[in-house]
This record gives structure tokens, sequence and C-alpha cells, in this order.
């Protein structure tokens, strides 16, 4: 019962959101709806973590039925999407604040919802709709900033993630035909290496990887950012693009074994490396937070598809550091990544002008934002103790375990490329230009929520156990 | 030809077209439009694939896929029509050149 | 472990040290200091003099286990040492020390203050007294270091070009010394288990590379002992140090070589290979130092050359040991003796320079003539015991080299008189350095007897056969003629005298100068002169701007046809796939 | 964790700092002093607990802290000689270079930010005392390249900034390395502690070959930060950051990382037998010895008085790499005692070599003439250094290098004395020279930048004293290196039980 009203809760508060803003029980409405998101997220991860997966079905005649699963990797990432909802939530202000129109956080919350259902689906029909809907909220949200780059992104966004999601259709009604099931566990059993299965597991991959933003199909995805408002950016890079990572993993967890000895991995795992090296290379060139901060996303995608040809392991042990390493990898850039994104605006907030040039002398005046970057850019750059660089040496490790040195070289070099653009913010903030003290504070409640985020990043790695004993037996 | 094939004809037929359309239209209106033929191919394709008296599977998928072209759709729309209140175009600039370090 | 022994590190090493920092006092307590510096040695004199038996101390905690003894070798030349330190800080007193105000004509700076000087002589005086009594390898080693590295304050007090030369090329080829001894130290201490100095000679004798180890002790001793080859920096060192100061770096400071060999090298023990080879050097600098000696303008240039000479006497009976050890028990009191008398003698030569008045001026001819080894006088002691020590050492004409080397000092003497004739003139020095050089001189000739103990007793059998009497008198005479000769022609040429020409003191060393400063024009102008091992490694930002440039142009492309790249995709994907 | 006390103490020393360090952070800037008064507490604090460790390890307790971070691999918390060894040296000379830093930067901006960092650091230099397994070692290693960055850009101007960039350069990559090289060693032999004597020459004999290139890659990224050729160029690149940065980042902090890591790697994590047998000994020895010449021949051409003593520093630091691939106690006791020994040495000096910044203006060394007299405590203190670095007894340097001559003799590898003898002329070569212009050339028109920073000294308090201070322990570690609690007899302990019984 408790999986479903994860889906439910936020569906809810998405309805009460539609009242007012002015209305008096707006703000303790909106904070008695967070709390309850958290602890009802983390009741269901205790539970799942006591007993196990919990199922769900609906049947849908035929022998087919509708399926929420809530296992170790869906709990964790619900978990990453209530911290940063909450977060986003709290940062784009309860009360009164001018910059954010009040269609934010009805959409917010139906973002929430779908981010949910996405976790939860195990079978081809829920993902799809979750998927779906995902890209229209995703969409709409884009256009609230107002302004007109914002409103080309987010046509052009869309076009993307129709083409996306029609391929993924097509992909689904393929398979369907091929083994007339939809559910991913019964898939997994029946699935084999022949054309149809091919065709539609292809067509579903490249759906997801131009929603996902994968390197050749990244165009999209920096001005999306750079345009959109900045809450919206914030859950955008750190729990949409990551949804059709997530989908990508869970068909390949199901369909690829079959096709393991095929160069699908390689391929994969070369998309994620020259991800890493395109975003890193053009992050350092960028000029503007917002786009370095967009570009480093791209080049952090990279990483998740590294892990992908680790999860086709034979040796179960391996396939489990793998799946642990992609799933903290994820939760751990996300937090990195929202909170980088709120730190970027702050920066653009204080300094009045969005480039990167004009942060001298922020760190004298700034410490708690300057603290919250170096925070996250430690987790991003995957050094120690970070959760980052927990992450990096499971993938790592996994790595090689399976004798795969190239993957791991990347992944460790990867570090260093991320080392290069995260540093390049801090040397300008320390750079001690002209006095220039008149810096407008962003109010201290943002600082904390984005301060709060990064200090996650540091305790997920300084204590990995809780979360990655959720994720045992995974991939096995 | 069985009934099915004669289907996945169609539905491929009314893929291409709308994807042809999709590529080469620069006015944003015909692109929506070569989406919803691409849409609606792309359902028969999944009908004609999954036969019949499969259950309510194939059923549910395309009415869900019915339901999101149609929510795409006016999405589209309403960007549309405010993108051509603001900018005055009723095409798409070319992406913006991402901007050199000086 | 008597209290007494507890004096032995106080009173030689700790003192003066302490005396150094108390010159950190304001300028109303220099005169007290100045006279205490001076009497500083008097305790260690007195120490050595009254000591009842072998003192011994060991002190665990210092260094690697600090062992002071004070035997009858570190008595003995203790005694010498000490004396002669005191009465060269006696002259000291009136010598006109104080010369910063002026700056010396010859392009040198203004020299240290009094203070500073004073400060380096009590530095310098700890390290010898130290290195006289400390037997443990690290405290002889720390107590040489210091002496010399303090030496150099004295030797570059005057602040004049010709003192900064000379003080250079003391401290390079003091540091070179400092390197053969702490190699030839650590690789005999290797070997040896306990820290202390006389474990070292057996070490040695046992190691399979014993003669490389004993060579490179030689070799780093003999800088401070004026070794050939090894001597540039005497002569430069001593016309230009303060009078004091060169009596007591030429008296004193050069036996610690001599020290460092006696207790070091195997003698006794083995024969060393390059022993001969030592011999030959040891005779070429006695007679070479006294050729080029004779050559030389400034009084204090002959003394100095004639130190040269006087040391290459001792390292011949100290090679000599080494290639007879049985006759070690002979040569070993005969070198000792030897290098006591050459101390006090050299020493009352360098202080009589300018510490008497014209009148009393052939008094010096007293120390003079017994450094010839005139009979009756100290020297010819030291020379008789020398040559019955030498007698059955079968090295042919060993005792016509001495003589000549014998010949060759009496010339330098002379020489020596007649420069000092000629630079001193009439100047008066004042009544207490005339008394101390006084003094100086009488201990210069009875002195030895009582320093060593049991001298004094068999003195007159000393006497005893006319032979070696005669071996010891015509070298003096003939040196003599010679050199009167010498002096009656140079005195009817010009005053200023033809002989200008002459060896440049330090002589192999100016060829040395103009080598080195020759590699160095052509290791200014090698190829790879700028090429750096930072710049392997080092990022330069245009590697990334143009991977970047390239990347930016790429991307334009990338964004504008996201369609046709996603059907690609798919076709590869599905390519991969279906097969 | 057990809940004895005993297992909370590594824990109390690194939070001793790491406190500070967060409050220093929230304090503002002008409560100068709070943040001096927290500065010294927090490092008085960590003295007092080191030390009652440091007696407890004598009396053979055990000080752990163990918890799983990740599956399969600890963090470990652990005293025993080796850490304690170097936990002494670093916070005594923290403390004084605390108080120097407190004086260095009287009333320059930025200070909230630099003496947190300089918290951080120090805890970051405690966790690499006390790592009690690789993975824990790379984490504190990993978090003082962090932690030191902005210590070096201090200053903010471009100089800086660009010395900043490229000590993240090689640091970065040197971590990357040492992250390679500790995820093959654990993917071959899993989560291996520091245990003396080394636990790897219990692994089967396959491994060998891979454990050899493994050593390899630990030493290459170790190497970075122990600054030997090719990787040393960060150093006197780093050479622009203010005096007690260059004081720390040469004498205590990431030089002696590096250094304390290829101890740890060769003795506790290999055991020296292990890595003889493997002759990985020869190698590491040969590139010492190459840094140990190149870092004094390039001293010798430097004109600036910091770059000097940072090729100085270069040459010096192999010494302790020299000293390790001498097999045999004697080589262990040299190396361990050099690394005591060079913290001491190094940090008189560039105490000087700020001293004289600070009050004269004087970087260059031909301005140094005649600073004898105008500053004759700080003179004193820095011709003590110097005669220590050229190895005159009787100062530490002389104990260091005796024991690393005679290690080579005894592990029959002569030419590391030879290399020795010639890099102790180097030093005399690039070090007399500058004490001659101290005490035997006259000033030559003003100073640069005079200050008179105190009536009755040559300089503030806050300077002068450490260095004079740090200068005594140069003579005292040499002079009574015979007693117990010196530098010397405690390496000799630590040594002895890196050999197997």
């Amino acid at each position: 019962m408790m999986v479903t009203g994860l889906i439910a809760l936020p569906l809810l508060a998405a309805l009460l959101s539609l009242l007012p803003r002015q209305h008096p029980l707006w703000a303790p409405m909106q904070t008695l709806l967070l709390v309850a998101l958290n602890l009802l997220t983390l009741a269901l991860w205790r539970q799942v973590g006591a007993q196990g997966d919990a199922l769900i079905e609906l049947p849908l005649g035929a022998g087919t039925h509708w399926l929420l699963q809530a296992d170790g990797a869906a709990m964790t990432l619900a978990l990453l999407t209530c911290w940063v909802g909450t977060a986003t939530l709290v940062h784009s202000g309860l009360r009164r604040s001018p910059g954010v129109p009040d269609a934010f956080w009805p959409l917010a919350w139906l973002l929430l919802a779908v981010l949910n259902l996405v976790w939860l689906g195990t079978d081809l029909l829920t993902l799809y709709i979750g998927v779906e809907v995902l890209g229209l909220v995703a969409v709409a949200m884009m256009t609230l900033s107002g302004k007109p780059e914002a409103l080309a992104a987010a046509l052009r966004y869309l076009f993307a993630t129709l083409l996306g999601s029609m391929a993924y259709l097509v992909g689904a009604g393929l398979l369907f035909a091929e083994y007339g099931t939809l559910s991913l566990p019964a898939l997994a059993e029946v699935a084999s290496a022949n054309a149809a299965t091919g065709t539609g597991f292809a067509l579903m991959l490249a759906g997801l990887a131009l929603k996902a933003a994968v390197f050749p199909l990244h165009g999209w995805l920096p001005a999306a950012h750079a345009n959109a408002l900045l809450p919206v950016s914030v859950l955008h890079s750190a729990l949409v693009v990551k949804a059709s990572v997530f989908v990508m993993m869970r068909h390949w967890l199901t369909l690829a074994p079959p096709f393991s000895d095929s160069a699908l991995p390689l391929v994969m795992a070369s998309l994620g490396t020259l991800a890493i090296l395109w975003g890193s290379v053009l992050a350092l060139r960028q000029t503007r937070l917002k786009l370095l901060v967009a570009w480093s996303t791209v080049a952090q995608t990279g990483y998740l598809l590294l892990a992908f040809p680790l999860l086709l392991a034979d040796d179960p042990l391996l396939r489990q550091l793998a799946y642990q390493g992609l799933i903290y990898q994820m939760l751990a850039h996300g937090l990195a990544k929202a909170a980088l994104f709120m730190v970027a605006g702050h920066l653009i907030t204080a300094t009045g002008s969005d480039r990167i040039s004009q942060l001298t002398g922020t760190s004298r005046h700034l410490p708690l934002t300057l603290l919250t970057l170096g925070l996250a850019g430690i987790s991003l750059m995957g050094m120690p103790p970070s959760a980052g660089f927990a992450a990096k040496w499971l993938m790592a490790s996994s790595a090689l375990g399976s004798g795969a040195i190239v993957w791991m070289v990347v992944l460790i070099a990867g570090g260093l490329l991320s080392a290069a653009y995260i540093l390049k913010l801090l040397r300008e903030a320390f750079r001690e230009g002209p006095e220039r003290d008149v810096f407008e504070h962003p109010p201290r409640l943002q600082k904390m929520s984005a301060f709060l985020l990064s200090l996650l990043t540091l305790l997920l790695g300084l204590s990995t156990l809780p979360v990655l004993s959720l994720l045992i037996g995974g991939a096995v | 030809m069985s009934v099915t094939d004669v289907w996945m004809i169609a539905g491929g037929g009314l893929m291409l077209i709308g994807l042809t359309g999709f590529l080469f239209a620069r006015h944003l209106l015909r692109r929506l439009l070569a989406f919803n033929i691409t849409g609606s191919g792309a359902l028969l394709m999944v009908l004609a694939l999954s036969g019949n008296d499969r259950g309510l599977a194939p059923a549910l998928l395309v009415l869900t896929g019915m339901l999101v072209a149609l929510g795409a759709t006016a999405l589209g729309l309403f960007l549309l029509r405010l993108w051509q209140q603001q900018s005055g175009h009723t095409d798409l600039p070319p992406p913006p050149d991402p901007d050199l370090d000086p | 472990m008597s209290a007494a022994a507890l004096l032995l590190p106080l009173l030689t090493l700790a003192l003066p040290l302490l005396l150094a920092c108390a010159w950190v006092l304001p300028a109303r307590w220099h005169p007290w200091l100045h006279r205490l510096t001076a009497l500083a040695p008097l305790p260690a004199l007195l120490l050595a003099l009254l000591a009842p038996a072998d003192l011994s101390l060991m002190l665990p905690g210092v260094l690697f286990g600090g062992l002071w003894l004070l035997d009858s070798l570190a008595r003995a030349l203790l005694v010498a040492t000490a004396l002669l330190w005191l009465l060269a800080g006696l002259y000291a007193l009136r010598y006109p020390l104080a010369t910063d105000e002026k700056t010396p004509d010859d392009g040198g700076q203004p020299g240290g203050s009094a203070r500073r000087f004073q400060v380096f002589w009590l530095l310098t005086l700890a390290g010898n007294l130290g290195l006289l009594v400390s037997r443990d390898i690290a405290g002889f080693y720390t107590c040489f270091a210091l002496m010399t590295f303090a030496g150099y304050g004295l030797v570059v007090h005057t602040g004049r070009a010709a003192a900064r030369r000379a003080g250079r090329i003391y401290l390079v080829m003091a540091v070179i010394g400092e390197m053969l001894i702490l190699s030839g130290l650590i690789l005999a201490a290797a070997g040896a288990g306990a820290p202390a100095l006389q474990v070292l000679p057996d070490a040695i004798a046992g190691h399979r590379h014993g003669a490389w180890l004993a060579a490179l002790l030689w070799l780093g001793f003999g800088v401070k002992a004026g070794l050939a080859g090894l001597h540039m920096w005497l002569p430069l060192a001593h016309p230009v140090a303060p009078t004091p100061a060169s009596a007591v770096l030429s008296g004193a400071m050069i036996k610690a070589g001599l020290l460092g060999w006696l207790l070091t090298l195997p003698l006794g023990i083995i024969t060393l290979p390059w022993a001969e080879i030592a011999l030959i050097a040891a005779l070429v600098a006695a007679l070479g130092g006294a050729l080029i000696g004779v050559t030389q303008q400034q009084a204090k240039a002959v003394l100095a050359y004639s130190s040269i000479s006087q040391m290459g006497l001792i390292t011949v009976i100290v090679a000599a040991g080494l290639i007879a050890p049985g006759l070690w028990p002979v040569l070993g009191p005969a070198a000792l003796l030897y290098a006591l008398h050459h101390a006090l003698a050299k020493g009352t030569l360098f202080l009589g320079v300018n510490g008497l008045a014209p009148r009393w001026r052939p008094l010096l001819w007293l120390p003079a003539l017994s450094l010839a080894g005139l009979p009756l006088t100290t020297g010819a002691a030291a020379k008789l015991t020398m040559k019955a020590g030498l007698y059955d050492l079968a090295f042919p004409g060993l005792m016509l080299w001495l003589s000549l080397a014998a010949v060759g000092t009496t010339l330098l003497m002379l020489r020596f008189m007649f420069c000092l004739q000629r630079e001193a003139g009439d100047k008066m020095p004042a009544g207490l350095m005339q008394g101390v050089t006084m003094v100086a001189v009488l201990a210069s000739v009875t002195g030895v007897m009582w320093a060593v103990p049991g001298m004094g007793a068999d003195w007159g059998a000393r006497w005893g056969d006319a032979g070696d009497l005669f071996g010891l008198f015509w070298p003096v005479v003939v040196g003599l003629i010679i050199g009167g000769g010498c002096w009656a022609s140079l005195r009817s040429a010009q005053p200023t005298g033809v002989v200008r020409a002459g060896v440049p003191a330090g002589d192999i060393v100016v060829v040395i100068e103009r080598v080195l400063r020759g590699i160095g024009r052509l290791w200014a102008r090698r190829p790879g002169k700028d090429w750096r091992w930072e710049k392997v490694v080092q990022w330069e930002d245009d590697h990334l701007h143009r991977i970047g440039d390239v990347a930016l142009k790429l991307e334009r492309h990338l964004q504008r046809w996201p369609i046709i790249l996603f059907i690609l995709l798919a076709l590869v994907l599905a390519g991969l796939l279906v097969r | 964790m057990s809940g004895h006390w005993t297992s909370w103490m590594p824990l109390l020393v690194l939070a001793s700092s790491l406190v500070t360090a967060l409050i220093i952070f929230t304090l503002p800037e002008n409560r100068h002093i709070t943040r001096g008064l927290l500065n010294l507490t927090g490092a008085v604090i960590k003295i007092v607990l080191v030390v009652v460790m440091v007696i407890g390890v004598e009396r053979g307790m055990e000080f752990e802290l163990r918890y799983t971070i990740l599956p399969g691999v600890d963090f470990i918390l652990r005293a025993d000689g080796m850490a304690m060894f170097f936990a002494g040296l670093s916070s005594v000379l923290w403390l004084f270079t605390t108080l120097y830093a407190i004086g260095y930067l009287e009333n320059s901006p930025n200070r909230s930010r630099f003496f947190g960092f300089f918290s951080l650091c120090v805890t970051a230099t405690m966790g690499i005392a006390l790592a009690g397994n690789l993975f824990t070692f790379l984490l504190f290693y990993e978090l003082l390249t962090l932690s030191t960055w902005p210590l070096v850009t201090h200053r903010g101007t471009e100089k800086a900034l660009k010395a900043g960039r490229t000590y993240l350069i090689y640091t970065l990559t040197g971590g990357a390395v040492l992250l390679g090289g500790v995820l093959w060693l654990y993917g071959l032999v899993g989560d291996v502690e520091f245990q003396e004597g080394g636990l790897l020459r219990h692994t089967p004999e396959a491994l060998h070959g891979q454990l050899s290139l493994v050593f390899a890659v630990l030493i290459a990224g170790l190497a970075v930060k122990a600054a030997m050729v090719p990787v040393h160029g960060w150093l006197p690149v780093a050479m622009v950051a203010p005096a007690p940065v260059s004081a720390l980042l040469h004498a205590v902090a990431v030089v002696k990382a590096g250094a304390f890591g290829i101890v740890r790697v060769v003795y506790d994590l290999y055991g020296i037998e292990f890595a003889a047998s493997l002759n990985l000994l020869m190698p590491l020895g040969i590139a010492a010895a190459i840094t140990v010449l190149y870092g004094s021949l390039r001293a010798l051409a430097q004109s600036e008085l910091k770059r000097r003593l940072a090729y100085s520093t270069i040459s010096q630091v192999s010494y302790i790499a020299l000293g390790i691939s001498l097999f045999g106690p004697v080589g262990t006791i040299g190396a361990l005692v050099h690394l005591l020994h060079q913290g001491f040495m190094k940090i008189t000096l560039f105490f000087c070599a700020g001293n004289y910044a600070e009050t004269l203006g004087v970087h260059r060394i031909d301005e140094l003439d005649g600073a004898g007299r105008r500053m004759p405590l700080t003179s004193a203190a820095f011709t003590l250094g110097a005669f220590g670095m050229i190895g005159a007894p009787p100062l530490a340097g002389f104990i260091s290098k005796w024991f690393l001559g005679t290690g080579a003799i005894a592990a029959h590898m002569h030419w590391a004395l030879w290399v020795l003898i010639a890099s102790s002329i180097l030093n005399a070569c690039y070090f007399l020279p500058i004490v001659h212009r101290l005490w035997f050339r006259p000033q030559r028109g003003d100073w640069p930048a005079e200050q008179t920073l105190s009536d009755r000294f040559e300089t503030s308090g806050w300077l002068l004293w450490p260095a004079v201070a740090t200068g005594l322990c140069i003579i005292g570690a040499g002079l009574f290196a015979g007693l117990p609690f010196s530098p010397l007899s405690w390496a000799q302990l630590v040594a002895s039980r890196e050999y197997l019984q």
C-alpha cells in the first residue's frame, strides 16, 4: 500500500498546490506535504531494507498485469527524488517569491509523482507512461522562465522527447509481439537473441538515449538547462536525465544478457567515454556558469553508461559491484549536481552576471556558498571522502575484476577532467580582483538547502553501507 | 499476405512519411503534424504486430499512446503559438553557438 | 669517571663556546670579555699540565656516545696548542684588529668588527682544543669541522680582496677535506662496532679496501696538514690573516691534520701499498716548499711555505710509519716531538713578524735556527730523533734529502729575516706584544723539554755521538753561506731588489682557477642550456585551447542535426543486435 | 568499534583540528583574537593527545578505530610506532607554523579562510600519519591535496592562481595514479592493513609479478608528492605561496606525506625483506639518487632564496627514499631520522626566508648582503639550518647523513655513499655563499621594503621565536641524539620493529 502512496501523495500535493498562493494555509500545507513525503519515503526505504522487495500487481487480463516493484535501486532513487525535491521546493521559497511563477509548484509535485512511477515501474506499459509524461512535464516546466530562448529550447526538447518515446513505443510493441508479455521480469526469462528482440531493444535504447542526452544526441540539453528557471534546471539535471538512464538500465538488465557477446556493451561504454571527454572539454571552454554546469551533466552521464558493460560480467559479485556502483553514482551525482546548480544560481544572483570571470572575490564574501561548491565539486570529481568516490571505487573495482582496464582508466582520468572545470570555478572565486564588496546575498534558507545537499554527498561518502545493503544481489 | 501484414505495411508507410516530413519541415506546425502522422503510424504498427486475442495489453498500450500523442500535440500547439507571439517566427532559429572562451 | 674528567669537555670545548656567546652582551662588557678571551686557553693549559693520571669520560647522551680522553699524546699536543693560543691571545690584546672604519683600497669590503674576530677566535679555539681530547668519531669530527669553518672567519677578517680570495679557496679546500674525511670515517666506521676512534685503525687494517679508506683519510687530513697538491690554501691564508690568527693557524691548527692521521691510520699495524708514493710526495713538499718560499716577497708568505716544508718532513715520518710498521714505536714520538717543536717555533716567528722592536729582532734567529736544526736547539733534538728512527728504513738517499730540506729551511729563514728587515722597518709594537713575543721565543727554545714528559730526563744523552751532530751542522752552515751570499748581492743592488717576479703565492691554485673559469664559460654555452625537467610535465594552455576549438566547431554541427543522429544511432544499434 | 577510550584517541586527534577548522570557517574576518586562540588551543590539544599516545604506544597499548566504509574495505585509524613518529613531527612543527602564520598574516585579508584550510591541512596530515591501511591513506592523501590548494592560491594574484593550477595538475594526476595502484592492489589481495614487517610476503608466488608492477604504480603516485624527478615541477612553482605555507608544504605536510607514503608502502605494506626479494629497492634507490643530485644542481642555479630552498627540499626529501632503498636496519634508521631532521631544518630555513621577506622585503639572494648584522638571531637560525643541511656535525643533518652513509655500506650499495657525499658538497656550494653574504658582506644601500615590526627585537616576536626555536631543535636533535626520547632513538625503536626478528 505504501508503494502506491509514493505516487499518490505527490499527485495529491500537485492538486493541492493549485490553490491560490495568497491562501494563508498555503505555506504550512506545503511544508506538511513535504514532511509527509520524506517520512513516507524513509519508512518505505527501511521496510524494503528489512523485508526485501515489495511487489504490487494489477491483472490486465490475458496473463499480463500492471507491475510496481519497490526494490533497492528504486527506493534509493526515490530517496534521491525526495531529498532533491524537498531541497528544490524549499529553495524556491514556500512563501511569496517573485522569481518563481505559481505554476511551478503543481508541476514540480507532478514531476516528483511521475519520477516515483518511473523508479517503481517494472513493465513496459508503466515505463512508457512514466517516461512520456515525464518528458511533457519537463517541457512544460522549461517554459516557466518566460524567456524566448527557453521557449525555443523547450520546443526543441519537446520534439526530441516525442521522437524518443515514439521509438520506445515501437520497440515495446515489437517485444510484446515476440513474447506476448509486457512485464520485465517475465521478459527476462524468455528473452533470446533474435531479430525482433534485437530491433525492439535497439529502438528502445536509442529512444531513451535521446531523452537521456547521451553523447551524440545531447544537443538539446545545454540550451534547455541554461535558460530554464533555477529550480527547474536543478530538478531536470539531477533527476529527469537520470530517469531515462534508469529505464535504460532496467531494460539492459533484462534484455542485454543474450546479446552480451555482441558489440553492444563496447558501443555503450565507448559512448560513455566519448560523453565524458566531450562534456568535460566543452565544459572547460564555457564562459557562462549555467552552461558549464549543464555540460558537466552531459559529461557525468557518460559515467553511468560506462557501468553498463560491467553489468554483463560473468562473475555475479562483479555484476553486483557494478550495479551498486551505478546506483550510487546516480545518487551521488544527483545530489552533487543539484547542489552545484543551486550554487551557480546563488553566484549569479550575488555577482549579478552569469559570466564566470565575474566571480572575482566571491570566496571572501560568500564562504558558505564556496564551501558548498567545494563539497559538491569533490563528489563530482570523485575525490575521497565523497559519495562520488565511493561510486567510482565500486565501478572501478568491478571493471578491474572483469579485466576491463580501459574503462577503469577512463573512470579515473574522467575524474581529473571534471576536476579541471570544477576548479576553474574555484580558481576564479579565489582571484583577488579590484575591491568589490557589494554582493547581493541569496536568502539564508537557499544557501542552507544547497549546503545540506552537498553535506549529504560527504556523509554518504563516509558511510556507504546503509544504502549499499539494499542493493545486494541487484543485478545477479 | 495476411491482414496483419497489410496493416504492418500501412503503419510502416505512415511512419516513413511522417519521419520525412518531420525532417524537412521548417514550419513548426508542419513538424507537429508530421509528428502526429508518425505517431498514428507507430500505433498502427503496434496493433498489427500484436495481432488479435492477445488480451488487454496491446489495446492499453495503444490507448496510452493515443492519449500521450493528444497531450503532446496540445502542449506543442500552445508553445508554438506562444513562440509565434514572442518571436514572430514560425520556425525555430538555428541552435545558439556554444560561445567561445575569450 | 672522576669529577676531574668532567672538566675535560668543559674546559676545552664548553668554556670558549660560552665566552663566544657572551660576546652578545652590550659594548660596555667588551673590554672585560677581551681579556677573558685572551685567557680562555689558560684553564686547558693548566688542566694538561696539572691533571694527575690519564683522564677519560663517557657521555652516552651526546651524539653517538661522547668519549673524552686525556692520554700522553693528547696531553703533549694540548700543552703546546694551549700555550700557543694563550700567547697569541695575549698578543691579540694589543694587536690593531678593528679595521671596519676604512674600506681597503684594493676593491675588498670593510673587514669584520673586532667583536666578530673575537667570536670566531673563540670558536676556532674551542674546535682546536676540543678535537685534541675528544675520542669518539662524531665528537672529533664535530670539533674538526668547527675549527675549520670558524677558521674561515679569521682568514677573511681584514676584508681585503686578497683575504676574500684566500678565504674562498680555504673554504673550498676545507669542504673537500671535510667530505673526504667524512667518507673515510663512514667507510671505516661501517665495519667497526663502537663509535670510538681507536677502533678505526684495526677496522681499516682488517677491511678488504683498507688501502682506499686509509688513502681517503690521508688526503682528507692532508688538506689540513698541507700535503703537496693540497697545500694551496696555506700560503694564501697566512699572509692575509691577522698575525695572531696566522700564528695559531700555522702553529696549532695544522697539527690537527697530523693528529687525525695518528688516531685513524693503521700506523704500526699494516703496511699500505701507496706509502712510498706518500713519502715521495712529502719530500717534494719539503723541498718544493723551500724552493718556492725563497722567491716570496712577504715575510708571512715565506713562513707559510716554511710551514709546508716542515709539515712535509713530519709527513715523511708518518709515511715511513706506514711503510715499516715495525719502526712506528720509534717514529711516533719523533713525529710528535717534531710537531711540538715546529708549533712553538713557527708560532714565535709569526708573532715576531710585528711583535718585536728592531733592536730585539735578531732574537728571532733563535727559533729560526732551531727550525733549521742547529745543534743544541730543540729543532736539533727533534731532527735527531727523526733521523734515528729513519736510519733503518730501506729508502734510498733519505738522509741526503732530509739534509737538503734542512738547507732549504735555513735559506727560508734567511729570506724571512731579509723580508722582515725590509717590511717591518722601525715600527714600535706595543709593550705587551713585545713581552709576549719574548716569552714565545723562550718557550720555543726550551718549551719542548717540559712539554713532553720524560723528555727532559735523558736530555743529556741526546747529544752523545758527534757523527750525528756534524750531520745536523753542515746543512745549516751551507745554508748560511748560500743565503749570506744572496743577501749581500741583493743589498748591493737597489733596495727594492730586482727579484720581483718569483712564484705567485699559492702557486698551482692560480692555474686551477684559470682552468675552472674556462670550464665555467664552456658550461654557460652548453647546447641543452634551457631544457628543464619541469617542461616535460608542464601543461601548455594552447594544447587545451586547440582541442577545445575543434570540439566547439564539431559541437555546432552536432546540435543542428539531432534527428539524423538519432536515426543513425538506432540503425547502428539495430545492426549490432539483429545479426 | 570497541567502546574503550583508546579507540577514540585517533579520532580525537583528527577532531582537534577538524573542529577548529569548521569553527574558523564560520568566524567573521575581524575576530582575530578568537581565531588565534582557537588555532593555538587546537595545536596544543593535538600535541598533548599525541604525547599521550606516544607514551601509550611505548607501553604497547593499542589505539585503533575501525569501521567498514565500503563493502570489503575498512576505514582504519591506528597509532603504531611509525604513525606516532610522523604524527609527532607534524604536531610539533604545526604549533610553530601556526605561531608563525599568526604573525606573518598580521593584517592581510582572508585570514578566516586561510586558517580554516590551514587546520584542514593538519587534519589531513594527521590522517595520513594515523592511516591503518592503504585506502584510508589514499583518502587523507587526496584530502591533503584539496586542502593545500587554497593555501597555495591564498594571495589570489595571477601568479598564485597559475601556481595553484600547476600544483593541482601534478598532485591530482599523482592522486589518480595512486588510486589506480590502490585499486589494482585491492583487486589482487583485498584489504591489506599496514603491519610492521609487511603482510604481502604471504601472497602466493603467482602474484609477485603483478605486485612488482603495483609497487611501481604506487611509488609513481607517491613520488609526485615526494617531489621526485620528473614530477617535481610543482614545488618550485608553489613558492609563490606565503611563507608559512611554503614552510608547511615543504617541511611538514605535503612533501613528507609523499615520503611517508613510500615508507609505509615499503615497510608496512610490502615489508622490507619482501621488497628486497622482489629487488624493487634498487630502482627506487636510483630514482632517489637522480633526484638528490638533480635537486642540488638546480638549486645552484636559482637566484631567488625560496626557489633555492625549494630545490634543496626536492633533493633532501629524496634522501629518505634513498635511505629506504638501503636494505638493512641502519639504512632504515637513516631514512626515518632524516624524515624528522629534514622537517626541523627546512622549516627553520623557510621561517628565516619568510622573516627576511616580511621584515626587509628581501626575496633574492643577492639582496641578502649584511642581513646578519640587521637580523642576527634570524641569520643565526638560518646558518644553523644551512650547516645542518650540509651535514656539518653536531647538527641533526650530520646524524642522518651518517646513518644513511653507514646504511649504504651495510647494504653494499657504495655508490649511494658517493651520491650523499656529492650532494653534501653541492649543498655546501649553494648554502655557504648565502651564509657568507649574511655575515661577511656589508649592507648595500637600504633594504627593499624595510618594516620595523617590533621595538625590542629585530622583527615581530611571532616571526622570530618559532624560527629560533626550530633552530635550537636542530642542535638538540643533533647533539643529544643519544638521549632516550630523541628523534634518533625513536627511529631506532621503529626501525627495529620493521625487521623480522
